[in-house]
């Protein structure tokens, strides 16, 4: 217990990445790997964001009365990241939609099987 | 300038032809402009280079240091002068046998021609190993749309045996040469006495021979001698101007080339011990094979196989007379073979005929074409009074200042299964009766430009003073 | 102006974009795009020949000094790369306009040139930027125009195709932000320069070693390292006939230089080459991409994906000079990121024009036969650059090769060299199915006349087919560009 | 649902709070948490909240997808143009000390600029994923949106 408990942000962080993956190779369903997907990128922004709350620090804005504040710079880049991971959920729904259109299924098996047999 | 004139003029005229595909006269009268010009221009410059000077031209570098660079030497001017003078009496061969034959994509055919012969006088011009090797790679892939003239399936099975072993052979085995000479001598010019000396030795110094004898795959040592009979799909003027002369030529001109100015003429015997071997027994199989062969232009192909290991052999043996001997077989074979490949068109223009044992009394009929015929089969032999006797001379005295035995033995084999499988075509054609059919001569070009190698074939033998000259100012 | 050259190579192309989504219009958008590219060309050769003068330029953004600011920052080497991807850009985007209008509904045609637009400015960024997450950011505008420009095609596979790379592709990002990260964590800095300085007092070497592992596999994922390639052929295959040869030719690799960024002047290369199997991994990896994806090129029916394969083995000849990491293997791998680019770029432009005259999505085999009768120029132009892929001395790629060969000698890699032979003579077989198909086949009869691709578009892929034989002969650009940047790799290392 | 009094009355009532809170999370940005990032998309949840309850027809009366598109590439435009701004005054890319004579002031406008590009696309952003991912199942049959 001794080792986790104070780095238990990263267990968390690890959790949902190994999560993230599993989910994004194990399962054929087009849908639920863009949830593994999220996230794996979930866990990202964890990662950044975790280690930059100090015990006691306070929203990085200048006022009266503070002396710690949290590290402002994750936040920064991790609100970059999260636009960049909704933009790649969008996109990847969007292309999902018109797969399912232009297959009927949004299963990987039942989409190869299908290419497989035009090919052919 | 001039050695820029030469490089440029097929490449010019291939151009020019493929421009005026719509009017043959015109598109062969400057094939034979361009040919004449060709030829003009390196005589122009024979006086010079025997005279010990080195006309040069730098195209830039590709690498530091690497250069496309030109230097002619005797060796190259050799080369160039065969290459350019029977350009011009096979084209004059073609026009009959095209015409002759009603062969498709005439323009094509004689665009490629000039391209190979573009790169057939850079391979003699070049000045280091990697122009050389860029000529040499470019001469292969010119060459391929005319093996596969016919663009049908036997076509394209010689065609892929054409590119691939030779490709293959040069990529695997030459290339990887290339870069490790650079990377041991600092420099891949052609230089007088060679590079390497001294710079490798022992089992590395062999590999190294093999890699360049192996790598250079258009001297067709056994075992990589497949794509010549391969490329015997071709048309015949194809297999008599390239797969006679420029493209094996140029296989076995880079072998002595790589040996005189590469490894040079005080290399370790040793390192070279193996190859008068190898070569010996592609004298010997090939001949064999000839002998067995029903198909003319296959014996002619076997025999061509044979008499290019003749010229590896005599390299191999690093003895001044050798060499002298390596060069002007390259000259001597070249005439003779000419010959013999535009006597089997012209058997096959005039009378359809491919197999030897077609032959029976087509001497009475075809005169001029049988006369010469036995005349390139004297050469290739090596009797008086052709050519070929006095390479053979040479090669001899070589082997005998070399103390190389083994050597002397296997030509002294090999003119017995020459005679073996070339006279009793000749025996057949004459003195045999006739078959069915009546016909007479091939078309009357076919027939000049015949008699005209045949000719040359025994000059060479009565005024051997040019090529003498060039191929003793090598060792 | 000219001290601003670093921001404008970006923002041009950054700017570009939206305009073209206000305006609507696919005439402007064409117009605007091939003005930017040309723009950005000029800007990448100014920058490197100021560069080849004077060494490195450091641009600081917001007037904020580095390490607090991003910096872009211009050396020998994203010097090579700028000029390697608006080269391509620069021939990719006069071809679009008949390309895109034959592939493209009408009314998306406008949103296609700003994903190129886009496209280009995530890549021009990445070379750029000395920021390690602003990296990140513009490896994702990257990303995510590409997977728009593949899902645009219009065979309905390329709709899966490019899930399959978008869902590879995010995961590369996510691992190289995650290695990021962890570098973050251990020195607080994300400016290269001083994340490689203080990456020499990291006395825990253990995060270090697991940011070293994620941006690895991540960067692999995106440049399709053996055997991390599977997104690639399906994505090159399907997608529009512009993208393929852009995306071919320049995306792969600047993730490559991502990596090169990373291995010889971010980490401690002594450390790296001398106490991690790093040599040995890579040599591993370039060489069985070499063979094996060349294997599999040569038993495709889809010329595109042929082509696409031979992609992936040609990154192998990229990476093998990380492998071999000496200055000569170092030239060979980098002026191969001009050189590939160029060779595929000129296969691809002209293949679209193959596949716009056939009318079906598809190339195949039999859609090239008596291509040499139909469209000469065409198949001359794919022979060429097919020559180039193969290596044959006098084009760009036996230039690649001859440096490859030396360095692998350098190196005493015997088998290396083997191993490059027998993967020119694989590209040969299958080059030469292309040849063969295009010369010895004859057409079928409804196709027979002879009739070449759109003027423009022939002209694009021409004019990259002779860029293929220019830099075969004259090597100022690719070899002197990348003798410089893999020197001043090297010199990282010391 | 628009057949539901409630609804539509609260939504009424509610729409304009809504858009209120947006600009205050904006422009308090100077000195509490938010900015452009969370007032575009408070924004655009207003705007996604009344189409839920009106229907999309509606939603698009309010936000027609053509100023959608304008807002996402010009919120870029004006990000991307301050940069220039920078530039042309002398500056560096991006430099919002030289904006003002104070470099201080400088700042504060440059970033208030930035922060109204942030919004501008991402609203934009929100609405169009929202409309593009709802409009879908209006023309099931075979016609295909834009992606």
């Amino acid at each position: 217990m001794s080792a986790l408990a104070p780095h238990f942000s990263y267990w968390v962080t690890l959790f949902l990445m190994v999560a993230g993956l599993y989910i994004l190779i194990a399962r054929g369903n087009l849908v639920k790997k863009l949830i593994g997907l999220a996230v794996l990128q979930s866990s990202v922004y964890l990662l950044y964001i975790a280690p930059g709350k100090l015990l006691g620090g306070t929203a990085p804005i200048v006022a009266a009365g503070f002396s710690t504040y949290s590290n402002p710079l994750p936040h920064v880049l991790i609100l970059t990241a999260i636009v960049v991971g909704v933009a790649t959920l969008a996109l990847g729904l969007a292309i999902t939609v018109r797969i399912r259109e232009a297959y009927g299924s949004i299963e990987e098996d039942e989409i190869l099987e299908r290419d497989r047999a035009e090919g052919r | 300038m001039i050695v820029a004139l030469c490089l440029l003029l097929p490449v010019a005229a291939a151009a020019w032809l493929a421009l005026c595909h719509r009017r043959p006269n015109l598109r062969e009268a400057v094939s034979l402009a361009a040919a004449a010009g060709l030829f003009a221009c390196v005589a122009s410059l024979s006086g010079e280079v025997l005279r010990g000077g080195r006309p040069a031209l730098v195209l830039g570098e590709i690498f530091p240091g690497l250069p496309v660079a030109f230097v002619l030497e005797p060796l190259g001017l050799m080369f160039a002068l065969i290459a350019s003078g029977l350009w011009f009496v096979s084209i004059v061969y073609s026009i009959g046998y095209l015409r002759g034959n009603g062969e498709r994509h005439q323009t094509r055919f004689f665009a490629c021609f000039a391209l190979a012969i573009a790169a057939a006088i850079g391979v003699a011009f070049a000045g280091n190993l990697l122009t050389l090797y860029l000529f040499y790679e470019a001469l292969t892939l010119v060459t391929w749309p005319l093996v596969t003239h016919h663009g049908d399936d036997a076509a394209r099975r010689g065609g892929r045996v054409y590119l691939g072993l030779l490709v293959a052979s040069s990529m695997l085995f030459l290339l990887p040469a290339m870069a490790i000479t650079w990377w041991l001598g600092g420099t891949l010019d052609f230089t007088p006495g060679g590079i390497l000396g001294g710079k490798v030795s022992g089992g590395a110094a062999a590999g190294l021979v093999a890699l360049y004898a192996f790598g250079i795959g258009k001297a067709a040592l056994m075992p990589l001698h497949r794509w010549l009979p391969a490329a015997m799909v071709a048309p015949t003027p194809v297999s008599a101007l390239l797969h006679a002369v420029a493209v094996v030529k140029a296989g076995v001109f880079s072998i002595v080339k790589v040996v005189v100015y590469v490894f040079g003429l005080d290399f370790e015997p040793a390192a070279f011990a193996w190859l008068p071997w190898v070569a010996g027994f592609t004298i010997l199989a090939a001949s064999v094979v000839a002998l067995r062969a029903d198909n003319l232009k296959r014996r002619l192909a076997y025999s061509t196989v044979s008499q290019l290991s003749y010229v590896v052999l005599a390299a191999a043996l690093l003895a001044p007379l050798s060499i002298v001997g390596a060069a002007l077989h390259i000259a001597a074979h070249a005439v003779g073979k000419i010959t013999l490949f535009f006597a089997a068109g012209a058997v096959y223009t005039a009378a359809r005929k491919t197999l030897v044992s077609e032959l029976d009394g087509l001497g009475r009929r075809m005169p001029w074409t049988f006369a010469a015929f036995g005349i390139g089969a004297l050469s290739m032999i090596g009797l008086p009074p052709a050519a070929g006797f006095v390479s053979k001379w040479f090669m001899v005295s070589g082997a005998i200042e070399a103390q190389h035995w083994m050597a002397l033995a296997v030509i002294a084999a090999s003119t017995l299964l020459n005679a073996g499988y070339f006279l009793p075509i000749v025996y057949r054609a004459f003195f045999r009766p006739a078959g069915g059919e009546m016909h007479g001569e091939a078309p009357w070009t076919m027939v000049a430009a015949l008699v005209f190698t045949a000719a040359l074939t025994v000059a060479m033998f009565f005024w051997a003073d040019l090529p003498l000259a060039l191929a003793r100012s090598l060792a | 102006m000219l001290e601003h050259l670093p921001a404008l190579q970006v923002v041009l192309p950054l700017v570009a974009a939206p305009l073209i989504v206000l305006a609507r219009s696919t005439r402007f958008a064409w117009l605007a795009t091939t003005v930017v590219s040309y723009a950005c060309l000029v800007c990448a050769a100014l920058l490197a020949s100021r560069v080849a003068d004077g060494g490195a330029i450091s641009y600081a953004l917001g007037n904020w000094p580095p390490p607090w600011g991003i910096e872009y920052r211009v050396d020998a080497l994203s010097a090579f790369v700028l000029v390697a991807v608006s080269l391509t850009a620069s021939f990719v985007a006069p071809y679009a306009q008949r390309s895109i209008a034959a592939e493209i509904e009408p009314d998306r045609q406008y949103l296609m040139y700003a994903m190129y637009c886009l496209c280009l400015a995530g890549l021009l960024g990445m070379a750029i930027t000395g920021d390690a997450f602003n990296l990140f950011v513009f490896l994702e505008i990257s990303s995510l125009a590409s997977y728009v420009l593949i899902a645009l095609g219009r065979r309905r596979q390329a709709l899966f195709a490019a899930y399959q790379y978008m869902l590879l592709g995010t995961v590369g990002a996510t691992f190289y932000v995650i290695g990021v990260g962890l570098l973050y964590l251990v020195t607080g800095t994300l400016n290269f320069a001083d994340l490689a300085e203080r990456l020499r007092m990291v006395q825990d070497l253990r995060p270090v070693l697991a940011a070293l592992a994620f941006i690895t596999v991540g960067m692999g994922l995106k440049f399709a390292l053996f055997p991390l390639h599977q997104w690639l052929p399906n994505a090159y295959a399907f997608a529009p006939s512009m993208a393929t040869a852009f995306l071919a030719a320049t995306a792969t690799k600047v993730s490559v230089y991502v990596l090169l960024r990373y291995y010889f002047t971010v980490f401690d290369p002594a450390a790296l080459f001398e106490r991690l199997p790093t040599r040995e991994i890579f040599l591993l990896l370039s060489v069985a991409a070499m063979v094996v994806a060349s294997l599999a090129a040569v038993y495709q029916r889809d010329v595109k994906r042929l082509f696409a394969w031979s992609s992936v083995a040609q990154v192998g000849y990229i990476t093998l000079g990380i492998g071999l990491e000496n200055q000569a293997g170092l030239t060979g791998s980098i002026t191969h990121l001009l050189n590939h680019g160029v060779t595929k770029g000129a296969i691809f432009l002209l293949l679209g024009g193959v596949a716009l005259r056939a009318g079906a999505g598809a190339v195949t085999m039999e859609t090239l036969a008596g291509l040499g009768r139909r469209m000469p120029l065409t198949a001359l132009g794919l022979v060429v650059a097919g020559l180039s892929l193969i290596g044959l001395p006098g084009t760009a790629g036996f230039v690649t090769k001859w440096y490859l060969i030396v360095g692998a000698l350098e190196r005493g890699a015997w088998w290396v060299v083997a191993a490059i032979a027998a993967s020119s003579l694989i590209a040969v077989a299958y080059v030469w199915r292309v040849v063969e198909a295009a010369y010895l086949r004859e057409a079928p009869a409804p196709a027979a006349a002879r009739r070449e691709a759109p003027a423009g578009m022939l002209a694009a892929g021409l004019a990259m087919a002779g860029l293929c034989v220019y830099f075969g002969f004259f090597t100022s650009i690719n070899v002197e560009g990348a003798h410089a940047a893999a020197a001043l790799l090297l010199r990282g290392a010391q | 649902m628009k057949d539901d009094i409630i609804l539509r009355v609260v939504a009424k009532l509610l729409l304009p709070f809504m858009l209120l809170f947006a600009l205050y999370v904006q422009f308090h940005a100077d000195f509490g948490p938010g900015g452009g990032f969370q007032a575009g998309v408070i924004a655009a949840a207003a705007v996604i909240f009344y189409s839920l309850i009106f229907g999309l027809r509606a939603g698009e009366r309010l936000a027609p997808p053509w100023i959608v598109e304008a807002m996402l590439a010009g919120g870029v435009l004006v990000y991307a143009g301050v940069g220039v701004a920078g530039l042309l005054l002398g500056g560096n890319y991006l430099d919002y000390f030289v904006l003002h004579a104070d470099p201080a002031a400088g700042q504060h406008r440059g970033i208030f600029w930035v922060e109204i590009g942030v919004l501008l696309t991402v609203a934009g952003a929100m609405l169009k994923l929202y409309t593009m991912f709802a409009g879908r199942d209006r023309n099931e049959d075979g016609e295909e949106e834009g992606a």
